[in-house]
């Protein structure tokens, strides 16, 4: 039962297949006569759009899920993979879609979780130590094991999460959208493991929404739609982008038409901060947002956006400086303040805990913001009004329900996300702070949401855009301003020029120094 | 109410104690006893009530759905007990408070036949004082302080020691401590390791701190005189060691026996209540090592004496 | 190692530890010193074994975020069918001592089972088998109380002391340690605070979360029939009332301890001072002849006043960082400005 | 509309209602005295009654994810506050009563009000204040009472607690004497609860506190006022079932509530109310409490001891909940998943919810 992998020695390899995978869930097929192949020394694709049954046929893979029917042929021997950890024993390593750590535990103690090395019966919390800083020093990472994880980020837990998958000998290694909540450079990082793991003979499954990278590291694809699969392990070079996307949408998709937004009607600002300092540790904030206006705010992974996005709706407090709201000076003490009094939105990036209720119905998670409006008669609420207004939107922002009454938690992760965002959009409101809104979404999806975006500053609302998505970024916003530390390092209007916008902003995340007002 | 006298064997006897507790368990032989020598249609004892005045009325529902007509309860919460005396009434059965009267000045079961609590107390706090010579500083050990039956309690030790003038001190009651053995014996061993070098004597009118503190008292080597209320086979025990001095028997097989016997009247309409409503006492006995092994005959001879009163005097054929 | 440090002081434990020398200090006064001399002081900790004992039994169950309404119970049943054995059947003593532990494991076991199998919330199962184990309790020994006398060898065990120390009391300190030492060195120790902490996340890791389920809730059942043994051990006798008023203190000693509710953390020194904090409550009742209605109010009190304590603290830990932050951040701009 | 129908039928409250329609005819078929209007129905009715309004404080806490460890003792208190009103202040009886509920309210607002300031689990709190309050109710009634209880009545007071419908009469009729006339009060009750949990705004945010405090709090729901107010109904309802007890048994004494703390559980949780917030249910309550006090009193009728009371009380409460267990295996043709499955939070049985919650 001792698991430690020899250290050093050449890895093994071994081809993972898969064959006619039908898993149903009560009301969904959600995965209908799939087959995959995954080689040794290759990364394959897996492609979809949200609700596909991507992660649903990871889960498949790995013992989570029991698939109603089908095999999987692990190195030429079929495998009954009756939990996760007979797929562990059977050489498959996964980092899931959901971040899966014990709060409570370590870094090390996390990677070496459900294999403990013992000595003498009890557990070798030297060989803990030992064993995780292996695994971290094969992503490169420097942390030190005993860290408690809660102390880490979110993009930290994801890459502990694969050093876990890595700590038992790992001949296929399956990622489930590993790059959906990290910047640019922690990818890099990320690509670079992937690499050389292929290069050293691992089988690699890769599930992202993001096609520039899938091109980039890439060899083979296989593209699910509605629980099919459209496409079945081909190589990617036969496929063009343009191919690829149209098989997953089921139809052509034109390319994303920006609009020219130049010509902005110019209006007193709807919400600025004035040399505000806050609680977090803000210092010296300045920042104006226009009705019609995009202002994006750049920033690395811990910059503080997010926590500059709280002290303006409330959550936490401003010391000194001045937040004004149509150039009304205010304070907001909570979010339902900011909401009803001053029609500031609050759209959060941590979708899971705090952007819907997993276990509520859809219809209620959309409807919370506006109770209020779809009263009859004093404090009761119209079951009528509420489904129609919760039908709009889903049809809107094209949310995949199977009906209204579904439990949120049953939803696949990008149509989670859209409730999250429709419920901000159902209260209307004249100022909207987004905060990471695309995480986990899929192209067509993103599109939908950008052309929503611009539609809702068209209408006038002012949108203060966050993201750690530089493309995204320059696409959608009109200024881009870029937080370090706590600071406002500069301002830069946006030129939508992709290679000059993004060296811009860059620089201006290392100099610190004012650029342009 | 009115209607036609029945035998004697047309009469269900049910006897409802409070709850389990050893105090009760001579009812069972004795409502035997009386089923047998007074041919009665029939008793039973059901203790289900578990020291609940809701889930008591429960049980005497479901008696009386069962076709018993008389009831000899103990209430367990004397403040409420009329009321259901009234309910039972009101359906034409006969009532008797047994072990315990309601509060209060009225009783509105057709007869109450119990220890005066009180008096039982007062005698236990007096056996204390006799046994410490007459001064010193006396600790009194009951239960649920809310309880009226306590309250009475209470008010006999207190009786007791402002008999003696300020020669005896009372320290103040501690109370809440019979729900079970450990809280006894924890808020026994407490006290005496607080109070232990002054207190000269306990009396304890509770079980289980009876229990305990007959133990504790025993361990600490300390002299104490301690006095206990009712004769479980532990605490007579305890008295033929000498670890406990006395303690205050009363007369439960006289109260389930001489009670089935009137309510058995009182249900076959034979008999009336000459004065409805009656308190009647059934005797309390002290009980020290010299006479614990000839008390019980003093006991029978009470019911004896108890039966011949009704006969005469309390019921009217 | 120096953040561990300073964590312990933040901890929960230095605010029960704070509280404990205060309340041993003030009652040594009040008492005149009485309250060191050897009785009070033995029979201080003599009632402390069994709040300790019920304490980690309850914390081990909400540790993988089950509860467990059945500690009184077990212990009153596994406590009355040894003294019956003994009393009635002839069983030897050392036999006699042997069954409270069997019975509490098996009674424990079967929580567990009955939780995973029917997979009825724990809350519900547990209190199922109380009311079951009431019964049994009351139709093994009634309304009588079995003496004390029938297991003089065990009885002296119970009276025994080292070093002024009873021995039931360092029965339950060496449990604690085992416990501690169980969650901290044991591969199933942790797997019970992964299945409470993340129970998906523990699954995905290849933890059976039912196996820890059952595990939590024998382990459980052991110590409560660790407890009864203690009771057997230092009681007059056993009667039906054995283990009636176990239930709240087994929760109260965890939680004010600094066990979450929510499973997934242990506090084993925080679970014995806790109890500690309540035993000094008691003694002072004893001390200064209050009603028992002024200790309930303190205990209330003491609770409240516990956590809302260490809530405050942590506000302003966090508010303290934002501002070493802000702090930070200026001086830098400063820096940068001037350069 | 069938399969509307369909899902009605396998949640949680429906096998409840089986079991109780099995258990009632199995019992009348032994035991035909079960139907005595006067002694076993009507004082069954009454408890039904009175300990339904002690499961919806329960509930109202649930449905944010709180408990409350204290109803029985903010029953005492409420009813208390009745008793000093009718018996120092000889209120009639429903200024009294409603003095009960007022007190019972604030002392729920002040437990809410320190959940909500200090953020300390419900659990430890509501554990304080029960020690608190079972400090002071008795203190305050052996100062103000004699023989430690208010035994005033009002006008009104005993046909509340006592009469049933055979009391009501109207042009020469008078109703079954097996139904209490306190039903109607607790009916009343019970609809409103319904209704505020099903219709109106302030239930809803209730339900969504209860899934989930953070997104609530990031959805604009005033969390802390939700607290506030669920505590504070809470302690209105336990005041309400202290007094309709009270009524009940005949007078106001501390040691009422003493048994209300499991049976609170007891009610919601087989109901299908989930312990960890964000799903309630009315009737589901109203079953669950039923089961358990039809049980009782059919082992009542067959006159076993108390032990074996216990023992079958204990053991038929396990097997009727393991019916539910039983059809859901059979539905997943016997294969059993790990414990945590099933989403994290830790729904008290399978229950089916993917129908809109609350049914009136
Ligand atoms: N545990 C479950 N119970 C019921 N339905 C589920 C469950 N898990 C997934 N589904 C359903 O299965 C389908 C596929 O979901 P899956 O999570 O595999 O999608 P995905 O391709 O990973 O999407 P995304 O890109 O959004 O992550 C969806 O319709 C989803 O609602
Ligand atoms: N220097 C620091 N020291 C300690 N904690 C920090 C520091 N910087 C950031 N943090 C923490 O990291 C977290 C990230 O901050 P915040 O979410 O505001 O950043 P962000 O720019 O939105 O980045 P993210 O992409 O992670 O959301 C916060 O909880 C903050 O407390
Ligand atoms: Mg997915
Ligand atoms: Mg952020």
């Amino acid at each position: 039962m001792n698991p430690e992998p020899p250290t050093g020695t050449p890895r093994a390899t071994a081809t993972l297949e898969a064959l006619h995978i039908t898993k149903t869930f009560p009301g969904v097929k959600a995965l209908d006569d799939v087959s995959i192949r995954l080689a040794p020394g290759s990364v394959h694709a897996l492609l979809g759009e949200n609700g596909a049954g991507k992660s649903t046929l990871i889960k498949a893979l790995t013992g989570v899920h029991q698939p109603d029917s089908g095999s999987i042929v692990v190195g030429g021997a079929e495998r009954r993979l009756s939990d996760p950890s007979a797929a562990r024993d059977a050489g498959i390593g996964v980092v899931h879609q959901e971040r899966n750590v014990i709060r409570g535990f370590t870094v090390g103690e996390n990677i070496v979780m459900g294999r403990m090395p013992r000595r003498a019966g009890r557990i070798d919390w030297a060989g803990v130590t030992r064993e995780a800083r292996r695994c971290l020093e094969l992503l490169d990472l420097e942390l030190d094991p005993s860290t408690p994880i809660v102390d880490l980020s979110s993009a930290q837990m994801q890459l502990v999460e694969i050093a876990r998958a890595l700590y038992t000998e790992t001949t296929v290694l399956l990622l489930d959208e590993p790059t959906a909540s990290i910047s640019a450079a922690e990818s890099d990082r990320l690509f670079r493991v992937v690499d050389r793991l292929r290069d050293e003979g691992t089988a690699i499954l890769f599930v992202s929404h993001k096609l520039e990278e899938v091109y980039a590291h890439c060899d083979t694809v296989t593209v699910l739609r509605d629980g099919h699969s459209v496409l079945e392990s081909e190589p990617l070079s036969a496929h063009s982008h343009d191919e690829i996307v149209d098989t997953m949408v089921g139809r052509a998709l034109g390319s994303l038409t920006v609009p020219d937004r130049r010509a902005r009607p110019v209006a007193a600002p709807a919400l600025s901060l004035v040399d505000v300092t806050t609680t977090a540790g803000h210092h010296g904030v300045g920042l104006e947002v226009r009705p019609g206006e995009i202002l994006g705010l750049y920033g690395l992974v811990g910059a503080g956006r997010t926590e500059l996005a709280h002290a303006i709706v409330g959550l936490e407090r401003i010391t000194a400086g001045e937040l004004r709201v149509n150039g009304e000076p205010v304070r907001i003490r909570s979010l339902r303040e900011a909401l009803h009094r001053y029609r500031v939105g609050y759209v959060t990036e941590n979708r899971k805990e705090e952007g819907v209720f997993l276990e509520q119905s859809i219809t209620r998670n959309i409807a919370v913001t506006v109770w209020s409006k779809l009263q009859r008669g004093p404090g009761f609420i119209s079951a009528k009004k509420e489904r129609d207004l919760v039908a709009g939107y889903v049809s809107d922002l094209d949310i995949r329900i199977s009906s209204q009454s579904q439990l949120t938690g049953r939803l696949s992760g990008g149509n989670q996300q859209k409730v999250s965002l429709a419920k901000w959009l159902a209260a209307e409101p004249e100022i909207l702070i987004i905060d990471e809104p695309t995480v986990g979404i899929d192209l067509r999806t993103k599109r939908s949401f950008y052309e929503l975006i611009w539609k809702l500053a068209d209408e006038g609302m002012a949108i203060l855009l966050i993201s750690s998505d530089l493309a995204e970024m320059i696409t959608l916003a009109d200024r881009i301003a870029v937080m370090d530390r706590f600071v406002i390092n500069g301002e830069l209007e946006n030129s939508h020029d992709y290679d000059s916008m993004s060296r811009d902003v860059i620089h201006l995340i290392h100099s610190g120094a004012e650029v342009a007002r | 109410q009115g209607g036609e006298a029945t035998g004697l064997d047309s009469v269900q006897v049910a006897l409802v104690p409070g709850g389990p507790h050893p105090y009760f368990q001579p009812w069972i032989a004795a409502g035997e006893a009386a089923k047998t020598d007074f041919g009665l249609g029939g008793t039973t004892f059901n203790e289900t009530a578990a020291w609940d005045q809701t889930k008591q009325n429960d049980v005497i529902n479901s008696l009386v759905a069962n076709g018993y007509n008389a009831f000899g309860v103990f209430g367990v919460s004397p403040t409420d007990i009329n009321s259901t005396f009234d309910n039972l009434k009101q359906s034409g059965i006969a009532t008797a408070a047994l072990g315990s009267c309601p509060a209060g000045d009225t009783n509105d079961a057709d007869f109450c036949l119990s220890t005066d609590t009180e008096t039982a107390a007062y005698k236990a706090a007096q056996a204390t004082i006799e046994a410490m010579g007459g001064t010193g500083v006396l600790a009194h050990l009951t239960g649920v302080n809310v309880d009226s039956n306590t309250q009475r309690r209470i008010a006999g030790v207190k009786k007791a020691v402002d008999e003696t003038n300020g020669a005896v001190t009372l320290l103040p009651d501690v109370t809440d401590i019979d729900t079970d053995l450990t809280t006894a014996q924890k808020a026994v061993a407490d006290l005496l390791a607080s109070q232990g070098s002054e207190i000269t004597g306990i009396v304890s009118t509770a079980y289980n701190p009876a229990v305990a503190a007959a133990t504790a008292v025993k361990e600490s080597g300390l002299p104490i005189k301690l006095v206990a209320i009712d004769d479980d086979e532990t605490i007579l025990a305890a008295i033929e060691d000498g670890s406990v001095y006395a303690t205050i028997a009363q007369n439960p097989t006289a109260q389930a026996y001489v009670g089935s016997y009137a309510l058995a009247k009182l249900a076959s309409k034979e008999c009336t209540m000459a004065e409805p409503g009656a308190i009647i006492d059934s005797g309390s006995f002290v009980v020290t090592k010299d006479n614990v092994a000839t008390y019980d005959d003093e006991r029978v001879a009470a019911g004896d004496q108890l039966m011949k009163d009704f006969d005469s005097e309390y019921l009217s054929c | 190692m120096k953040r561990s440090i300073a964590s312990v002081l933040r901890s929960q434990s230095t605010t029960l530890v704070a509280i404990i020398v205060v309340g041993t200090v003030l009652l040594g006064i009040a008492s005149s010193g009485n309250f060191f001399s050897p009785i009070p002081f033995r029979t201080f900790f003599q009632f402390l074994a069994v709040p300790i004992l019920i304490g980690l039994a309850q914390m081990i169950t909400v540790a993988v975020g089950q509860l467990n309404l059945a500690v009184g119970a077990i212990g009153g049943v596994a406590a009355a069918l040894s003294a019956v054995m003994m009393a009635d059947a002839g069983v030897p003593v050392w036999l006699g001592a042997v069954v409270p532990l069997v019975v509490g494991t098996l009674a424990g076991l079967v929580n567990g089972w009955l939780v995973v199998l029917t997979r009825i919330n724990g809350f519900i199962v547990t209190l199922a088998t109380m009311t079951i184990l009431l019964g049994a309790q009351y139709a093994l020994v009634s309304t009588r109380t079995v003496s004390a006398a029938n297991w003089a060898p065990l009885a002296d065990i119970g009276k025994a002391t080292v070093f002024g120390l009873p021995v039931i009391f360092l029965v339950s300190v060496v449990v604690a340690i085992l416990v501690a030492l169980a969650f901290r060195y044991t591969v199933t120790g942790r797997s019970l605070l992964a299945s409470g902490d993340n129970p998906e996340a523990a699954r995905l890791a290849g933890i059976s979360n039912d196996r820890s389920v059952i595990v939590a809730h024998a382990a459980s059942g052991l110590l409560c029939g660790v407890a009864a043994l203690v009771s057997i051990a230092s009681l007059p006798g056993i009667n039906q009332s054995v283990g009636g008023d176990w239930l709240l203190p087994s929760f109260a000693a965890p939680i004010i301890g600094g066990v979450a509710l929510t499973g997934g953390s242990v506090a084993v020194l925080g679970t014995v001072l806790a109890a500690t904090v309540v035993r000094l409550v008691d003694t002072a009742r004893a001390e200064f002849q209050l009603a028992p209605a002024w200790v309930n109010f303190v205990i209330g009190a003491v609770v409240l006043g516990t956590v809302a304590l260490g809530r405050v603290r942590q506000v302003r830990q966090e508010r303290r960082l934002g501002a070493e932050r802000a702090r930070e951040a200026s001086s830098t701009a400063i820096l940068e400005k001037t350069r | 509309m069938r399969s509307a129908i369909r899902a009605q039928l396998t949640t949680p409250r429906f096998l409840l209602f089986v079991i109780i329609v099995v258990l009632v005819a199995v019992i009348v078929a032994l035991k035909p005295s079960f139907l005595n209007g006067a002694f076993v129905l009507a004082p069954l009715i009454t408890s039904i009654a009175i300990f339904t309004v002690v499961g919806l404080a329960q509930m109202v806490v649930l449905s944010i994810g709180h408990m409350n460890i204290a109803v029985g003792n903010m029953a005492a208190f409420g009813a208390m506050i009745s008793g000093i009103s009718f018996d120092l202040f000889g209120l009639p009886l429903v200024a009294g009563i409603a003095a009960g509920l007022v007190g019972g309210g604030l002392i729920g607002a002040l437990t809410g009000w320190i959940i909500a300031r200090t953020g300390v689990n419900s659990f430890i709190v509501t554990l304080a204040m029960s020690f608190a309050l079972l400090g002071l109710v008795p203190t305050v009634y052996s100062a103000l009472s004699t023989g430690s209880a208010f035994v005033v009545k009002p006008a009104g007071f005993d046909a509340l607690g006592r009469d049933s419908f055979a009391d009501v009469c109207q042009f020469g009729y008078c109703g079954p004497a097996a139904i209490p006339v306190m039903v109607v009060p607790v009916i009343v009750v019970m609809v409103l609860v319904a209704v505020l949990y099903t219709k109106t705004r302030v239930g809803r945010e209730l339900l969504l506190t209860g899934s989930s405090v953070k997104a609530a709090e990031f959805s604009g729901i005033p969390t802390s006022r939700r607290i506030v107010l669920a505590h504070t109904l809470s302690g209105v309802l336990a005041a309400l079932a202290g007094i309709l007890l009270a009524t009940s048994i005949g007078s106001f004494t501390p040691s009422i509530g003493d048994e209300f703390m499991l049976q609170s559980f007891v009610g919601p949780i087989l109901g299908g109310t989930l312990l960890a917030g964000g799903y309630v249910s009315v009737t589901g309550t109203l079953l669950g409490i039923t089961l358990t006090l039809v049980i009782r009193k059919g082992l009542e009728l067959f006159g076993v001891g108390i032990e074996t009371l216990n023992v079958l009380l204990g053991v038929i409460l396990l097997i009727a909940l393991s019916a539910d267990r039983v059809r859901e295996i059979r539905l997943r043709k016997g294969r059993t998943p790990d414990a945590s499955a099933p989403p994290p939070s830790d729904p008290a049985r399978s229950a089916d919810r993917s129908t809109e919650e609350v049914p009136a």
